[in-house]
């Protein structure tokens, strides 16, 4: 299984990510996942999110898990990109791309990553408001 | 023993520093650990039961034996996403 | 909630789609699925699948996919492309763009569309051989 | 009334022709143009099994009743994406 981690403070560039994309021809189904910064956080407006990082222990945590995924689902290949620091309003800071021979594992093994990632990646995010938190 | 604890996120805040060294008996464990941080930091005292514990880069329970040298980072649920 | 509906014998763009996407702030994800054609069919190498479609069907039975889908999650905006034609082994012939409010509704609708859309869009495919068939 | 039958697919190598038009009685169903076809095009008769049926744009039953005029498509399995 083909595995890419990155955790970076620019913008997430799918342009280039897809760019970058390579599938054997045994795979059937690519699912793609942008997680958006949307504009309000329990209810109150905000401009970004403050993302913050411990880096080397996400990129162990994700590590563990792209273990997991490979043993679980017979993954071709998966991307992450997660952006930290300031993120604005609509802009992603999750990319997860999962490329495999069929859509079911494909989907699968995508969401359980996001979900697991959610769980165990010690990012943490504060929410900016117009007049600066 | 000698363990380095680091503050993240609003931790970070609460303790008013992102790292701190502390100087434990042999056979200190996580919750050994944890005890001394709340008597010398009191304002992580209300965050305790959320808190989370990562020594080097996993994920221990309180009553993870600690060596010399560890890096134990203490902080409160994530949020990656 | 947006529809985009494209049945088209070119290949499928993925570059420009993205540049074509608009979110709303209230966008929280956004998923994304490309069925790519495999170097195989019922055990036999191809190198091509040729698509046929009883194209006015399609868009009436996706239509009205789309308008379930817009009454069962609070799908923000929809976005299909189905090429027909001949696709060589490698390249996309099915992109399905979700975009939602959060990340479980993105999925299941992008799943379910899927499906549907195999159970009931008038699409037939033939395999071609190294030899044209 | 005449109805237009439309092949799709390898149906449409089976009948050896994309489209036929069909003269029914008043009170026809779809089962009774289904009839009439596999009587014209017997090397569909295999097919039968698999066979769905379009009105116009919409999935029909055996039981459809037909107008003068309709379009009805008569294809195999579908197998898109």
């Amino acid at each position: 299984m083909k595995r890419h981690l990155t955790i970076t403070m620019e913008p997430i560039d799918e342009a280039s990510l897809l760019a970058g994309r390579s599938v054997s021809s045994a795979a059937g189904a690519v699912v793609c996942f942008l997680g958006m910064v949307r504009g309000t956080e329990s209810g109150k407006a905000i401009t970004a999110l403050e993302y913050e990082a411990f880096e080397r222990m996400v990129e162990h945590q994700i590590g563990l898990l792209f273990d997991v995924m490979g043993k679980r689902w017979p993954v071709e290949s998966v991307r992450l990109v997660h952006r930290v620091g300031l993120v604005p309003v609509g802009q992603p800071s999750l990319w997860v791309e999962v490329v495999a021979p069929h859509r079911a594992e494909a989907f699968a093994a995508c969401q359980w990553l996001i979900d697991e990632l959610k769980r165990v990646a010690p990012i943490w995010k504060k929410p900016m408001g117009a007049g600066g938190r | 023993m000698r363990v380095t604890v680091c503050f993240h996120s609003w931790f970070k805040d609460m303790a008013g520093c992102s790292r701190a060294e502390e100087t434990l008996p042999p056979g200190s464990t996580v919750d050994t650990l944890v005890a001394r941080v709340l008597v010398r930091f009191p304002k992580l005292a209300d965050a305790q039961r959320s808190m989370l514990v990562a020594v080097g880069l996993e994920y221990r329970g309180r009553d993870c034996a600690l060596s010399d040298g560890d890096e134990v980072s203490i902080f409160p649920p994530v949020q990656g996403g």
